[in-house]
């Protein structure tokens, strides 16, 4: 049968890294090929030169089986490939359907919107998504998971006959994963090809026909997803076997108390939240979307201010106001939001590293040591694997999952008592994550404090020795970790919604 | 995709109206603090002569706000508009005058112009990938140049045209109205305000303006031809630009070819104290005009109190100052 | 309020010159005992924000008003509004192309800058090569006094050859670069004049800086850098105004119209010419300015 | 976790020159051509002299440009400088010749008052949030007035300090090596560009520069307290507006309290033609001298080719554009 896409020798060479090594790829009408390899395997290049973002150096690309070389994205999109991109790009300032609908606005006579229309034309493609957002939100007012969620119904609405989805469902949880998937049958039905990237193995066997595996920029394999094992697959990826060690949930109820946290409320946000976080434990946060985890973390952490409630740090009231007096009281917090929370992508490798700890660096004269800093920064790119030619390379130019680890190593080193990860293994894939999973535990059993919040429940339930879960801005349980819970168990605090919220949403 | 509490009705009744101006204009109340505070602190303030005095005074500077308004919607910058109006005068003169061809053609010729020279900026930005700062920096020397070169380093008068300055000096309003003889260049400002507007928020080009000055690389991403619809932006600021070329030439009487250095950062600052943004993405044509009539009652007060003429400069700067931080205050609290 | 007031809407409020004229209305005003604001725009281009301080200062009901105009057609609705409200308006500096202005007090710049031309000649011995530091192009006393220079040396000494005219704007420093940026290009020039005291200042720098010999300056205007200058030698001499005069001359002729009498036409407060001989003579250090 | 591919020893060693000055200085081949060009257009540009007299011209300029370039790389502005360097060149006035103190104390005070303006500019911006943009506005127009009013708009004359007018106009290298009678000021300009160069890329405080402009919100999240590294910066931007009002005040001997207006445009346009960029987070000291370098050659060249003055600015415009097109034409093809 004739392929919809085929790719054939792909050569790409940026400065100091070769990311595609003769790489091949095909894409059949109506199946849903995934493309897996480990962080800077060269996934989202590929992409990107198939979308018409990158010139190809080399290699032959075949569309319906003819030559093409997509020179642009709108040359790529005539073609009919559509991309959503692993980092968000929407225009921060314009509304969610100004956003999905850009180019394509709905005209009336010389030039004049028809914002009526736009907005129709975008409540619908929300519709198919099962999506419940107005059109007319600002998209800056948006969480990163709506905001992909915009992304998503931005590339659909061009009707691609090639979708590619780098990393679609990173930024989301479960409900909307389950959504997508919906999405995803139906367009397959359609005869789309779809080119599917993700670091959630489970993934792979819900929906994926076949799997083509690369590792250093090198094809490896392509295989078929149902008769392959996950192991196999994994190993093809990282090359060697990957060790799950099994989690061991150290009793910590003796241990002194780290963080409390006293009633904390923020609108509608965050509602009267209390716990406590002791020494060498590892709380997990579990919630839906928007259940107000994140928001928690950021007032903690002082960079957002509170209505009420009070912060304790090892038994004494803190009064903290900004992200410096937190870290000065021992707090550090690694952002959700990677892009505009947690790195200079503009700056160097190494500069990001050492960002959190420039005192540890600098010479009373105020003169950096920029050695000491190497020496740091080689030290973490070894040991989370950080594929990157040097450590001043740029952090815009590495992999999605490499950035997210060098937001990892920042904090790492700023080693504070007590950390809070909001979603730290976006992105990130199996290999590496299974080693950050023994940094956290390492750092807990040095007798560090540790939140981790994430929207993969697996991940929640993997290293938490207690698991709080919040809904609607509520803590609505803590529930112990380890084998005592299950996802049900979790889901059901995560979706016990208040009265009064379930009223409103029926008068609506 | 499960869901979510919907927002109360509160929330979409201010949401429209954030769509409607892209973000509430605060500035305004900054503005009636110092009308109050000029009309108490001096009997001769609340004049109608007085007030008519200041819109007069705002109009030409509005017009330029407005012009930069635009530019800076996009994350770009316009230094070129003071020399570039004075650019406009010049040609009009050149037509009116020397060439002794019928006003309509005057002012035709200073709108083409205004088009003609920001569609160069335009291309320099888009096509040669010059920063805005630079491209317009380049257009400010030379239009000033030229204008000497052309008017021969002198100012062209307007003796020949009878009526011309009544574009900006007669009042229309006033003829129907004697007691509000509002003069004609208040009333062009505050149609090119609305034109302007109109453009910003309905149509595709004032979406793009928003777009590009939010994220261009995205804009680019989606297939739309950028460079094209930024070009078209930089010219219809100039057009507007040469619209207050015909104001401050009808308001003179004569094209001075000396004028308009130091307009644009004047219009620049009117933009900011306004509310838009110099990152660009946000913006109103409102907020800018606000911003233009700030200055202009600021300067007017002061003068008309007889504050001396030193003082004068260190009480507008402390003022913009806390002006903006006030606005700051306000848009923290309402957030 | 019985006060009398009368503001004045000059040219310019920075620059000394300015000030000097600011000095004698305020002498006058205490002496007729009147309150006058002095106001004027940052440069000389600015004709537009010099109509928008005259509004304001007929917003406030004046007795009088003195005027230096940028542009004299540009104001002259103002001015007719004035006149209506029978306001008299008194020009000051140079004069308003209207019957408007009861009176106008003024120097012949054109006259002042002929007589500067004649004392360069008469050092150059009627030939060499000059330039002028201008400090405007577009403004009527740039356009006054380089004119007035340059056409007495086109008429009156043939062999004196004008080798270059540029602007530094009045401001010392750029006036500076360009008086040296004209001395590298003629090595043999013999004379340089400076309109105003920041170009005049600016020549005498360029030369100090370069260590230039056997160029004759002349300059315009006083204070203290020029009349320094002028007692060391390093500029020939200068031409001065009687800015005191002119503006103490404003405002006694605006008191006196406000009272209905009769004035003159042009009320010429004069120039004068002056070097290291006779800059202490006292009818000079009377119009000098520091 | 594999190695990747290392990177070839060539771009190593580019990689360490990128990583030194954090960008390629490519503007340095347009001031090349700007030379030769008028070299060969006029035989008096290439003399000693005139070489002197450029370097000469540009110190007070490249200072401020130095001066703006930090601002610039946090993402800011700084619209103030050209009146912060009056009104530091009157405060000296004011201690020298007003109080008779001895000349280190003048010193002394016009770098202790640049940095107290630039903290206050610093303060808005950080802790009042206000716009870089507008804080550094208002700051503009209260300095300038405050020059005004201290001076009593009078020059301040520094005859009773002899010795202070060679802090510019004297020749240190020129009592060495009489055959190279480099002015003073434009010693002073070549080390404050090294030490501010070291400041940027070796400090903390140069580091917050860098970090600021890319992503300020990232560095406060990181626990900085960005507010005090941003105050220190603008302050630091002071004291070196302060040595620019030194240098000029050394020149004139005099404190000139109407000058300075203007200036501001001039650095920035400097500092921009040097490829720093006005969005923050990256640009060069090198850059913005050669910056200012190529502004003075322009403007020197044309007076010296007696270009007639209205066609010398649509030139400088011209060359201008022409010069940043050229580099953004290399930098492209070096990337
Ligand atoms: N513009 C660029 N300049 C230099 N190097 C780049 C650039 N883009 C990508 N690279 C490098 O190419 C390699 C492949 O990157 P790519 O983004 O394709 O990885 P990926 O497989 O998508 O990884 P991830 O799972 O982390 O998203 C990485 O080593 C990356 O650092
Ligand atoms: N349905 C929604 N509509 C509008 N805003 C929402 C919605 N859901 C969440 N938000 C926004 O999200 C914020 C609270 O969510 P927060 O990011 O703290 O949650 P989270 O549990 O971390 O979820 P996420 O998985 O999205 O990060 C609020 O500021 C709220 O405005
Ligand atoms: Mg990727
Ligand atoms: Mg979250």
């Amino acid at each position: 049968m004739t392929h919809l896409v085929e790719m054939k020798g792909i050569e790409k060479r940026f400065p100091g890294v070769h990311a595609l090594k003769a790489v091949q790829f095909d894409l059949k009408p109506g199946e849903v090929h995934a493309l897996m390899g480990e962080n800077g395997a060269g996934k989202s290049t590929l992409m990107k030169i198939m979308s018409g973002i990158y010139a190809r150096d080399g290699g032959e690309m075949f569309v319906d089986g003819n030559p093409v070389s997509p020179d642009s994205p709108r040359a790529a999109q005539d073609l009919g490939i559509g991309i959503i991109h692993q980092e968000l790009s929407l225009m921060n300032d314009l509304t969610a359907a100004q956003n999905v609908l850009i180019g394509r606005e709905p005209r009336r006579s010389f030039g004049r919107l028809d914002e009526a229309a736009l907005n129709a034309k975008t409540a619908e493609i929300f519709a198919s998504l099962n999506l419940s957002m107005d059109p007319r939100t600002q998209v800056s007012t948006q969480t990163i998971a709506r905001q992909q969620l915009i992304e998503i119904a931005k590339a659909l609405s061009y009707n691609p006959r090639v979708l590619i989805m780098d990393e679609p469902t990173a930024a989301l949880n479960d409900t909307e994963i389950s959504e997508l998937f919906k999405v995803i049958a139906k367009l397959r039905a359609d005869g789309v090809g779809i080119v599917y990237i993700s670091h959630r193995m489970d993934e792979i066997k819900r929906i994926a026909d076949r799997v083509t595996i690369l590792r250093d920029g090198a094809y490896i394999d392509t295989v078929g997803a149902a008769e392959t094992p996950l192991a196999t697959i994994i190993q093809l990826m990282v090359g060697r076997e990957v060790t799950q060690s099994a989690p061991v949930i150290p009793d910590t109820s003796q241990n002194p108390v780290a963080l409390e946290v006293r009633h904390l409320s923020r609108g509608k946000e965050v509602r009267d939240v209390s716990f406590d976080l002791r020494k060498g434990e590892i709380l997990g946060f579990a919630g839906l979307m928007g259940a107000g985890r994140t928001e928690v973390a950021r007032i903690i952490f002082g960079a957002d201010p509170r209505d009420s409630g009070e912060i304790l740090v090892d038994g004494k009231p803190v009064n903290i106001r900004t992200p410096h007096a937190a870290v000065e009281a021992g707090i550090g917090y690694l952002s959700e939001d990677r892009k505009h929370f947690g790195l200079a992508v503009d700056m160097t490798v190494r500069a990001n590293i050492a960002m959190a700890c420039m005192a540890q660096f600098t010479s009373r004269a105020g003169v950096l040591n920029e050695t000491a800093m190497k020496d740091i920064a080689d030290k973490y790119i070894g040991q989370l694997g950080i594929r990157t030619p040097s450590d001043v390379q740029q952090v815009r130019l590495l992999s999605g999952g490499n950035q997210q680890k060098v937001v990892i190593a920042k904090w790492l080193l700023r080693d504070c008592d007590v950390l809070i990860f909001d979603e730290p293994t976006r992105g990130i894939d199996v290999g590496a994550k299974s080693e950050i999973y023994a940094l956290l535990e390492d750092l807990a059993a040095q007798g560090r404090a540790i939140i981790v919040i994430s929207s993969e429940l697996p991940e929640v339930m993997r290293l938490g020795h207690r698991i709080a879960v919040m809904c609607e801005g509520r803590l609505t349980a803590i529930l112990p970790g380890g084998a005592d819970v299950t996802q049900e168990q979790i889901m059901e605090y995560a979706t016990q919604r208040d009265t009064a919220s379930r009223f409103s949403e029926e008068v609506l | 995709m499960t869901t979510t509490t919907v927002d109360v009705p509160k929330s979409t009744l201010s949401r429209i109206i954030a769509a409607g101006t892209h973000q509430r204009v605060l500035a305004f109340a900054s503005l009636i603090i110092l009308l109050i505070g000029f009309s108490i602190a001096s009997p001769n303030f609340m004049q109608t002569s007085n007030m008519l005095a200041i819109l007069q005074a705002t109009s030409v500077n509005g017009v330029l706000a407005i012009a930069v308004t635009l530019v800076i919607i996009t994350g770009g910058i316009d230094l070129s508009v003071g020399t570039m109006m004075t650019f406009c005068a010049v040609i009009t003169g050149v037509v009116l005058t020397y060439a002794g061809m019928p006003m309509i053609f005057g002012i035709i010729a200073a709108v083409l112009t205004g088009a003609i020279c920001g569609a160069c900026s335009g291309t320099f930005v888009a096509k040669m990938a010059i920063p805005p700062f630079i491209a317009t920096l380049g257009m400010m020397l030379i239009l000033k140049g030229l204008s000497l070169v052309i008017s021969g380093t002198r100012p062209i008068y307007f003796n020949d045209t009878p009526g011309f300055s009544e574009i900006s000096r007669g009042s229309l309003i006033g003829e129907v109205m004697p007691a509000l003889p509002i003069p004609n260049g208040v009333l062009i400002l505050f149609i090119v305000a609305a034109v302007a507007a109109y453009i910003l928020n309905r149509t595709v080009l004032g979406r793009y303006c928003f777009a590009l000055g939010s994220n261009e690389e995205s804009v680019r991403l989606s297939g739309v031809n950028t460079d094209r619809w930024k070009i078209a932006i930089y010219a219809l600021a100039g057009a507007i630009v040469g619209i207050a070329g015909l104001l401050i030439a009808s308001r003179l009487n004569s094209a001075q070819p000396a004028l308009g250095l130091g307009y644009e950062l004047e219009a620049i600052a009117a933009v900011v104290i306004g509310g838009t943004s110099l990152s660009g993405g946000r913006g109103t044509i409102l907020g800018s005009l606000i911003g233009a009539l700030i200055m202009a009652v600021l300067t007017n007060g002061l003068r008309v109190m007889s504050v001396a003429q030193e003082w004068q400069t260190v009480v507008t700067g402390a003022i913009i100052i806390l002006a903006v931080y006030a606005d700051m205050m306000r848009r923290k609290k309402s957030s | 309020q019985d006060e009398i007031y009368i503001p004045l809407i000059s040219k310019g409020f920075q620059h000394q010159f300015w000030q000097a004229v600011k000095a004698g209305a305020d002498q006058a005003a205490d002496e007729y005992g009147v309150r006058i604001t002095f106001e004027g725009p940052d440069n000389e281009t600015m004709v537009d924000r010099q109509i928008d301080m005259l509004a304001a200062a007929l917003a406030n009901k004046p007795a009088a008003i003195g005027f230096a105009a940028l542009d004299s057609q540009a104001a002259i609705p103002l001015l007719r509004q004035a006149a209506d409200a029978g306001i008299p308006v008194v020009a000051f500096d140079s004069g308003v192309d209207s019957d408007i202005p009861v009176a106008t007090a003024t120097t012949d710049n054109v006259a002042a800058a002929a007589l500067a031309a004649d004392k360069m000649a008469e050092f150059l011995g009627g030939e060499g090569k000059v330039a002028v530091v201008a400090h405007d192009q577009t403004s009527r006393t740039g356009i006054d006094r380089r004119d007035g220079f340059l056409n007495q040396m086109a008429s009156a000494y043939p062999k004196i050859e004008i080798v270059s005219v540029q602007y530094g704007a009045g401001d010392q420093l750029q006036s500076t670069e360009v008086a040296k940026a004209i001395l590298t290009a003629n090595p043999d020039l013999g004379g340089m004049f400076g309109t105003n005291e920041g170009s005049a200042i600016g020549v005498v720098n360029a030369v100090r800086e370069m260590g230039s010999e056997g160029v004759t300056i002349i300059g315009y205007d006083s204070g203290k850098a020029q009349t320094d200058a002028i007692r060391e030698g390093l500029m020939a001499g200068a031409i001065t105004q009687n800015p005191v005069g002119i503006g103490y001359e404003t405002v006694k002729a605006a008191v006196a119209a406000m009272n209905g009498e009769e004035l003159p036409a042009i009320i010429d407060t004069g120039f004068y010419y002056y070097d290291q001989s006779n800059i202490d003579d006292a009818e000079i250090q009377a119009v000098l300015y520091d």
